[in-house]
């Protein structure tokens, strides 16, 4: 299990603001939010990768990218060996139905006016993916697949809660039977028991259906728990991507290093006053020269400052963009 | 009715259903008025002109002795109709060119930003005055007038409401099902964002009634015979020191169905609100 | 023994007249020691915000306040309008989850605190001034005389959230409610602001009840903590205790939620079912529905909180200790 | 008499433009006269002529000369006097064909001169009977030809409309200053000439104020607070209830106003044949139409049947009683005769906002129904009217009509003599008609006019293109104590005599 | 963006509204049945005449040169000669357009003072009787066609009590003031209905919210919360839909002024339009439309002050 399926190939991603007339008469810079620069990330056939990251990395960003929700402005995203910007027609929709992709809301990632049936059955009639006459049976195979009861179906979304919302959520992308999943904070706005639920529901459906799986979160505990490899990522790109076993217990980016310091761990004896990292996150408009990084680093020097440093190898599958070969855990 | 239906109807905001009730009401009234009307509304009684309210003309004559109560209830045909019919077609066009505007965005939205100013900046009644000119005067194309400009109100709001829509993430999720972008916009998001437009539709209608009036007023909206309140007003006009029943009826009419509207407006909000 | 500053007793919380009241917090009793942060967990709707706006009589029209609250002797419950406004603010103050929502968006910040310190002490205009400065250096707040005239959308998330604590902090409070203050924040950001809270904490020598759900969170700053399910606390302790060996079942699977280093890709131990609504909660224990080790009596009988010290509300507390805590298997797992 | 203050009147809207010659509107028309003398000026019954700027006048036997003897001592408002030369610039400029709608008043005169400093001499190039009473129409008003032409602009249009912002007359009264759409000011002329019964000089008043309030219960509401001194253009509506109020004096001054439905009598319309232009079907409609009840309705009692298309105030007027009685049988039966048995659809023009047509129309609708006339009402603004009018496109409108000049010349080619505007547009035309009209404009006897006019009146009144209506006098009301105000029958507002009597 | 970018902008887009204006403008008054000619001359005018005339002003040429004409005219600040007062429309403009300002702006200035308080009453008293009461009350104020509530304040403020002058407009600016009451309040009657509909929501909607809670947290005296928090935070919704009722409230002068006899823009309009006057409908539409756009603008930088995130 080691080809790739979906890759990110050096894509970036800008968001520019709206420009008045006058900002055209004036000659104004065009101003905007640099979302992605330069990501590039290789998913793997039936592995779980995680992307982890503070908000307004870009992580969101990215899983659009993956999806084609955004059209890449640099780079570009291969699907089992086809650009995807290339795709049109008939070709994109299929494209659609083998990269699905999972939303974090779960009060607004369903229209609030349609029933679950409704919801699951269109995805199936403007794919064609079953007769009309197996719909029915279909539908509530899916919420057999996804637990919930079979009278469920001809409810609306606000009758359910928000971890049946994001099971709805599942079986809506589970419909058009996709290869690849790209769930972005699947759970993050769910109850912690109720994340257990679901979190235990996709572990589940992953072995069961083989789905490749792209998870975006913020919480590193959850991310560590499900992902074969994960991702981190700063500003709009990729700092380190490691197994996760390697990434937590040797991060080689001093801010993965930030990143697991500053989570409180679920210990009370094991407590730190210690601030893991100083400041803020730079603003996306205008980026720090050099790595991306060095505003906050506690290692940082002057190459730092100048040079963009590049994702280098520093174990099998362990690639990390440092200046410092092996710079010490604060 | 059954039970639980009650029981629902008890739960809807009182402002609903006071609304409700006078529009069901108006509506029934408006549909079979010669059922309510005592008189013909256009039979004239030369010798009982001005009659004062009395048991056989309970809100009196009119100046060509004309059954002020008949007049009132027929009147009720034509201006359920001008709401209806004033506000309709507005409001369909509006939302159906607000929802792509809010959709598309960009420069189609910058275009449209500079119609709205244009029409927001003209005054609106003498614009219906001048557009009533050119067709000629009617209710139809009272309509039309009134249609010119109306849509954009509803195009404005649907816009709005559009955008907002489009930035949730069911809306991505119709995109990454890989459905059309008519398919998103009016299965998906405007069911949605349709909500505030219907609450100002209702308002709209009550406006319409009394844009109506004002252009009965001015002689370009309903024709005579025809009762309208407005016009019935207007011909009483004259009449306020002497035959105050010529007005006064019609405009009791024409602010109890004006509350009406607004109740069921206000009622209507309330529940969506709440659902939200 | 210290007294506690604040002693709460049998709080409950209503909205709603009549028949369809609903009682969003029940009979809720807990002490706040000086000097400690106590940790108010639970889930959604548990009632935790509710709990914590009832202490200053901040809840939304509709909403009406029973129990007592004892504060410095006097019962904040019943206390005038005028009482209540010196207390607010002055001697207990409040912080919000939402920084962007709290601060008022149309206010230079400088107005902001200044109207606070107007309100609660006798500084005249340059004094305000100075001590407005003064508490955006304390926060932590960079370039702090020119960031006094900006308003909340100019700053970032992390510091609006110091801009509010700040606030809280203008008139010397002798006790924090802060009401899941980093829940909108990143881990590097929660970090430096739960940090902040601590030390803020030690410096003014003033108590912290902390409202979270999550339990990282709680497990790295508190000193005591109290689960809350369907309005009630169902469980209350040291926060060591507590963690090392809980007493009620939902704590236990609270605790069992927690995805744990070393159990990667493994099935994590869910509380099945959600939590009910006000309107519908169980007979008996309101977790019973949910819990694994509901017996007969847990569907008739209402437990209650019981212990010394750690206290908790299942009849089944022992079989739970037995379980033995989640968190106590993933440490000794490591 | 008493002497002084100042008179406020009701105006239901502004003047527009106040040059006598270049003037289009009523709105002008009947306040000019206080500004702008003639030479002759109106009788108060508008039947004749009285003197003026002149004191004598004479018309040559061959009816080709008009000498006229200037009074002595007349002077403008500003002090200048009256020459003979401004009488001729005044007289040549108001006939010039090339000048505003009016000069055909004065279309007979080929010259004007002036052998003497006292006389005036004009030469018609053929007799007018009417060239006296056309001497007393506003737009042969003598006005100063060196203060007008001292005005800045190039052409006689910018001249005067540089001259109309303050004009200088000779009437009783001088332009003081205008606020447009609100007030307009006259104040007392000191030059003026006239004297009054009393033998002191006119004037009474130190001025009138013109304030414009369009809204007609407005207007009566500020006569009944006392805030104005008088209002014109009351509606019939309220005749009454301000005739009962005790202290206002509710005037009905005789008018040569007459209302009537001007019918289109083209055999087609639109191409399809026009049922209007059977002269049965036009009888039925006469008949049918109650004009008691109509007068009731609309006027509310205060307008009379008329008995020929033009008002009994006019000289020549024949007739008495209404030309068609209310008579439905009689209208059933001509209907049955007609082309048109079972009735037919037209439509008919109103004036939109305005509630006598409206009520006319109303009523006929319902009257005519009853001989299987289904009548459509169209309310059009005026403009969209008169273009209707003058294709000859519309089917009826309702009509009204007030003479100009106390003569019946006018009205009646307008209405009945085809060449001038095809008979109100209508498409009738007689040739007897057109020619006895043609023969009387040059007539001097008056028996033999009068004949004429009585034949003209009796065809058209028959089988005119017209549902006769009724006449009404101008309705004016008038604080109690406003004495000597008077409207003439051309509509003119004399103030010229007029005193407020203090208690 | 700094202010003056933002006024700058707001200025810029206000070329293409008026060019907007201006060709519909032009094109509708000669969509308009009717030639200017025959509506000022009436029944009585001779077709000669008419055509005359018409001729006199130009309308013989065909539209494209007519319009270029009256471009150029409208560059060089020239409107043009009024058709039936033959006088320049910018003079006519100066004399009367500042009436239908004044009435307008005394109308939205009672609309806020009626609308305001009682706004907050209904909204702090919600679903009780006051709030039903003020509702009502606007509600009925709403419904009544202005033509008749106007005769019957002029019936009974005027000639009854004589409280107030029946119409007209009075010399000087005092006398102006105390004449326009009436009408203003006319004027202002829907609109205020209007604006209280949309305060008191927003109150509500704003009461609840939790800087509110927060500055309840912070022991604040509650005439302060309200004031401070509440109205201005409530107000800038409410403040848009002022901006834009200008419009309305502008065309409802035209039968306000009619019944008040108020000697202003919209009568004139109104006249214009009914007399073919195309050159006064011309002008004016512009005037207007200039006019409007200011307060657009007045509003918006009131916005933007109220609110301190419009500008970005
Ligand atoms: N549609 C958009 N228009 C403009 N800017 C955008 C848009 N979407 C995202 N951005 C900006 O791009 C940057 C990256 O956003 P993104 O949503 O990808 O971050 P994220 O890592 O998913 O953050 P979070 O954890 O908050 O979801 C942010 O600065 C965001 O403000
Ligand atoms: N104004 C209100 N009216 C009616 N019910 C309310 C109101 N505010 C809160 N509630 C109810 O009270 C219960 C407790 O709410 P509370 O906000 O205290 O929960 P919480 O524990 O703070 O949850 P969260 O973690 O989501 O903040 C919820 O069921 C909620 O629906
Ligand atoms: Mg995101
Ligand atoms: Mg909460
Ligand atoms: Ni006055």
């Amino acid at each position: 299990m080691s080809d790739t399926l979906l890759s990110a190939q050096d894509v970036s991603k800008d968001f520019a603001f709206g420009r008045s007339l006058l900002d055209v008469v004036k000659g104004a810079p065009i101003k905007a939010v640099h979302a992605l620069n330069g990501v590039s990330l290789d998913v793997k056939r039936g592995e779980t990768l995680g992307i982890v990251g503070e908000s307004g990395c870009g992580k969101s960003t990215l899983a659009r990218c993956l999806v084609r929700l955004h059209d890449c402005d640099g780079g570009r995203v291969v699907y089992d060996g086809t650009d995807i910007a290339t795709l049109s027609g008939a070709d994109r929709r299929a494209f659609n139905t083998k990269v699905q992709m999972i939303f974090q809301d779960p009060y607004s990632s369903l229209n609030p006016r349609m029933t679950v049936r409704q919801i699951l059955s269109e995805a199936l009639r403007v794919h064609n993916m079953r007769p009309k006459v197996e719909i029915d049976a279909r539908i509530a195979e899916l919420l057999d697949l996804v637990r919930l009861p079979q009278d469920a179906a001809d409810r609306l979304p606000h009758a359910f809660s928000g971890g049946q919302r994001q099971r709805i959520g599942i079986a809506r992308a589970l419909a058009v039977e996709p290869e690849v999943l790209v769930a972005d904070e699947l759970v993050s706005a769910l109850d912690v028991s109720v994340q257990a639920q679901v979190v235990n529901l996709l572990l589940e459906l992953q072995d069961r259906l083989s789905l490749t799986v792209v998870f975006v979160a913020h919480d590193l505990r959850l991310v560590r728990h499900i992902s074969h490899r994960v991702a981190v990522m700063y500003l709009g790109k990729v700092v380190e991507v490691a197994p996760t076993e390697t990434l937590f217990k040797a991060p080689k980016h001093p801010y993965t290093q930030a990143l697991l310091a500053a989570a409180p761990e679920v210990d009370p004896t094991r407590r730190t006053r210690r601030v893991a990292a100083k400041g803020e996150l730079p603003s996306p408009i205008n980026l720090p020269s050099g790595c991306l990084f060095h505003t906050r680093c506690p290692h940082a020097f002057d190459r730092c400052v100048s040079d963009v440093p590049q994702l280098t190898p520093r174990r099998p599958g362990h690639v990390a963009a440092c200046h410092l070969p092996d710079p010490e855990l604060p | 009715m059954t039970v639980m239906s009650v029981s629902r109807l008890r739960r809807l905001p009182r402002a609903f259903v006071f609304g409700a009730a006078i529009l069901i009401a108006s509506v029934i009234v408006a549909t079979f008025p010669s059922a309510f009307a005592p008189y013909d509304p256009l039979a004239m009684d030369y010798v009982n002109l001005l009659a004062p309210p009395s048991a056989a003309h309970p809100f009196g004559t009119d100046n060509f002795g004309r059954d002020v109560l008949s007049r009132v209830i027929h009147a009720y045909t034509i201006d359920m109709q001008i709401a209806l019919f004033a506000t309709l077609f507005p409001f369909i066009f509006g939302t159906i060119v607000g929802a792509i505007v809010g959709y598309v965005g960009g420069v189609t939205e910058s275009i449209f930003g500079r119609v709205v100013d244009a029409v927001i900046t003209f005054p609106f009644l003498v614009l219906v005055i001048a557009i009533v000119s050119v067709l000629g005067p009617g209710l139809i194309n009272m309509y039309i007038a009134i249609g010119v400009v109306g849509w954009v109100f509803y195009a404005r709001i649907i816009a709005a409401e559009v955008k907002v829509q489009k930035r949730l993430d069911y809306a991505d999720a119709g995109r990454a099902m890989g459905y059309t972008h008519a398919r998103i916009v009016f299965r998906h998001l405007l069911p949605n964002a349709i909500t505030p437009a219907v609450v100002y539709w209702m308002t709209d209608m009550a406006l319409a009634i009394l844009l109506g009036s004002s252009l009965g007023y001015l002689g370009l909206g309903a024709q005579p015979p025809a009762a309208e309140w407005g016009v019935q007003i207007a011909d009483g006009k004259n009449f306020m020191a002497t035959a105050w029943w010529i007005s006064v009826f019609p405009g009791f009419a024409i602010v109890l169905t004006g509350l009406g509207f607004s109740l069921l407006g206000d009622g209507l909000a309330e529940i969506l609100r709440g659902r939200k | 023994m210290t007294e506690p500053i604040l002693s709460v007793r049998n709080l409950t919380a209503t909205f709603g007249q009549g028949a369809s009241a609903l009682r969003a917090v029940n009979e809720v009793s807990f002490d706040v020691m000086p000097g400690e942060v106590l940790g108010l967990v639970g889930e959604s709707g548990s009632g935790k915000s509710v709990t914590l706006r009832s202490l200053l009589r901040l809840l939304p029209v509709g909403g009406h306040v029973g129990g007592s609250v004892s504060w410095h002797g006097k019962d904040i419950v019943r206390m005038t309008d005028a009482e209540l406004r010196a207390v607010r603010g002055g001697q207990i103050s409040m912080i919000f989850q939402e920084p962007m929502t709290a601060l008022n968006p149309v206010l230079p910040v400088r107005v902001q605190i200044e109207e606070n310190l107007r309100a609660h002490t006798q500084l005249d205009r340059k004094g305000r001034n100075a001590r407005a400065k003064e508490l955006m250096d304390l926060v932590g707040i960079p370039d702090s005389a020119r960031r006094l005239d900006e308003f909340p959308h100019q700053f970032s998330g992390g510091m609006r959230q110091r801009v509010m604590i700040a606030i809280a902090l203008a008139s010397d409070p002798k006790l924090l409610l802060a009401d899941e203050p980093t829940t909108a924040l990143d881990v590097t950001i929660q970090d430096q602001i739960l940090n902040l809270i601590l030390d803020l904490r030690d410096e003014l020598a003033m108590s912290v009840v902390l409202v979270t759900h999550d339990l990282g969170v709680v497990a790295a700053t508190c000193d005591r903590m109290a689960v809350m399910y369907a309005g009630r606390i169902v469980e209350e302790g040291d926060v060591t205790q507590v963690f090392a060996q809980p007493r009620h079942a939902y704590t236990r699977g609270l605790l069992g939620s927690i995805p744990q280093a070393g159990t990667e890709r493994s099935m994590l131990l869910s509380i099945d079912g959600t939590p009910p609504g006000l309107a519908a909660i169980p007979q008996g224990c309101a977790f019973n529905p949910r819990c694994d080790f509901a017996t007969d009596i847990c569907r008739r009988t209402r437990p209650h909180l019981t212990g010394d010290g750690h206290r908790a509300a299942c009849h089944n507390s022992d079989a739970v200790i037995a379980a033995g805590s989640p968190v106590k298997k993933a440490l000794s797992h490591v | 008499q008493e002497r002084g203050g100042v008179m406020t009147y009701g105006r239901y809207a502004d003047s527009m433009f106040l040059d006598p010659v270049l003037n289009d509107a009523n709105v002008d028309i009947w306040i000019l006269s206080n500004m702008y003398d003639t030479l002759l000026l109106p009788t108060d019954d508008g039947q004749s002529v009285q003197a003026g700027l002149a004191t004598d006048w004479n018309v040559s036997d061959d009816g080709l000369t008009v000498t006229l003897t200037m009074r002595d001592g007349i002077m403008f408002s500003d002090g200048t006097p009256i020459t003979t030369e401004d009488v001729i610039w005044s007289l040549d400029r108001a006939r010039n064909p090339d000048n505003g709608i009016w000069n055909f008043l004065l279309a007979a005169v080929s010259e004007v001169t002036a052998p003497d400093d006292k006389t005036i001499e004009i030469k018609l190039a053929q007799p007018d009977p009417a060239i006296l009473p056309a001497l007393s129409v506003f737009n042969a008003a003598i006005m100063p030809k060196a203060a007008f032409e001292a005005m800045p602009g190039e052409t006689d249009l910018e001249k005067a409309t540089a001259f109309a912002e303050k004009p200088v007359g000779s009437g009783p009264f001088v332009f003081d200053s205008w606020e447009r759409g609100s007030t307009l000011k006259l104040v007392k002329n000191e030059h003026y000439w006239a004297d009054g019964a009393d033998g002191q000089k006119l004037p009474y008043l130190d001025g009138v104020t013109f304030e414009v309030i369009p809204d007609d219960a407005t207007r009566i509401l500020r006569v009944q607070s006392g805030e104005l001194d008088g209002a014109e253009l009351i509606p019939f509506a309220r005749v009454k209830e301000l005739q009962d109020d005790p202290n206002i004096n509710m005037e009905l001054f005789p008018s040569t106003r007459v209302a009537d439905i001007i019918i289109n009598v083209r055999p087609e319309l639109d191409g399809e044949p026009n049922p209007l232009s059977d002269v049965k079907v036009r009888q039925a409609m006469n008949y049918a139409a109650n004009k008691d009840a109509i007068i009731q309705v609309v006027t509310f009692g205060v307008g009379t049947p008329t008995s020929s298309f033009m008002s009994s105030t006019t000289p020549l007027h024949t007739g008495d009683g209404p030309v068609f009685p209310y008579d439905l049988e009689k209208a059933k039966q001509l209907m049955s005769e007609s082309g048109y048995p079972d009735g037919f659809t037209a439509s008919i023009l109103t004036l939109a906002g305005n509630q006598d047509e409206l009520g006319i129309a109303t009523a006929l609708q319902q009257m005519w129904s009853q001989i299987g006339i289904t009548l459509e009402i169209q309310q059009v603004d005026n403009a969209t009217r008169t273009e209707q009018y003058r294709n000859g496109t519309f089917d009826m409108r309702a009509g009204a009509w007030t003479n100009d000049i106390a003569d019946p010349n006018q009205i009646t080619s307008y209405f009945a003599y085809s060449p001038t505007i095809d008979a109100l547009h209508s498409g009738w035309k007689s040739e007897e008609v057109d020619k006895l009209f043609e023969e009387s404009q040059s007539e001097l006897d008056t028996d033999k006019r009068a004949e004429q006019y009585a034949r003209i009146q009796e065809v058209f009144n028959q089988e005119g293109p017209t549902v006769l209506l009724y006449e009404t006098p101008y309705p004016v009301a008038l604080q109690d104590n406003v004495k000597g105000f008077n409207q003439i029958p051309l509509g003119n507002n004399i103030f010229r005599e007029t005193y407020l009597e203090k208690e | 963006m700094s202010m003056t970018a933002f006024l700058g902008r707001r200025l810029l887009q206000l070329v293409p509204t008026l060019i907007f204006i201006l060709i519909v403008v032009f094109v509708l008054v000669r969509l308009l049945p009717g030639d200017p000619a025959s509506a000022v001359l009436g029944d009585r005018a001779l077709d000669a005449d008419v055509e005359r005339i018409n001729r006199e002003l130009g309308l013989d040429r065909s539209l494209p040169v007519q319009f270029v004409a009256f471009v150029k005219q409208v560059f060089t600040g020239n409107l043009g000669n009024s058709i039936s007062m033959k006088i320049p429309v910018t003079q006519l403009i100066a004399d009367r357009l500042p009436i239908t300002m004044l009435l307008t702006f005394m109308a939205a200035v009672i609309a806020v003072v009626m609308a305001v308080p009682l706004a907050f009453v209904a909204a702090l008293r919600r679903d009780r009787l006051e709030d039903s009461a003020i509702r009502g009350a606007f509600q009925v104020g709403l419904s009544m066609p202005v033509f008749y509530v106007g005769l019957i304040l002029l019936t009974v403020f005027g000639a009854k009590l004589r409280w107030f002058p029946v119409g007209g407009y009075g010399d000087g600016f005092l006398d102006h003031l105390y004449h326009l009451f009436l009408p203003a309040v006319t004027l202002a009657l829907s609109l205020s209905a209007i604006l209280m509909r949309n305060l008191r929501s927003a109150i509500i909607g704003v009461v609840d919210a939790e800087y509110v809670t927060f500055a309840r947290a912070k022991g604040l005296r509650a005439n302060l919360i309200l004031f401070r928090h509440i109205l201005r935070n409530a107000l800038i919704s409410t403040l848009a839909l002022f901006g834009l009722s200008i419009g309305t409230l502008l065309g409802g002068a035209v039968i306000t002024e009619t019944v008040f006899a108020v000697p202003g823009a919209g009568r004139l309009m109104v006249d214009s339009i009914y007399g073919r006057d195309y050159p006064v409908v011309q002008g004016l539409t512009i005037a207007l439309a200039v006019l409007v756009s200011v307060t657009f603008l007045l509003t918006d930088i009131l916005q933007a002050w109220l609110d301190p995130r419009v500008t970005k």
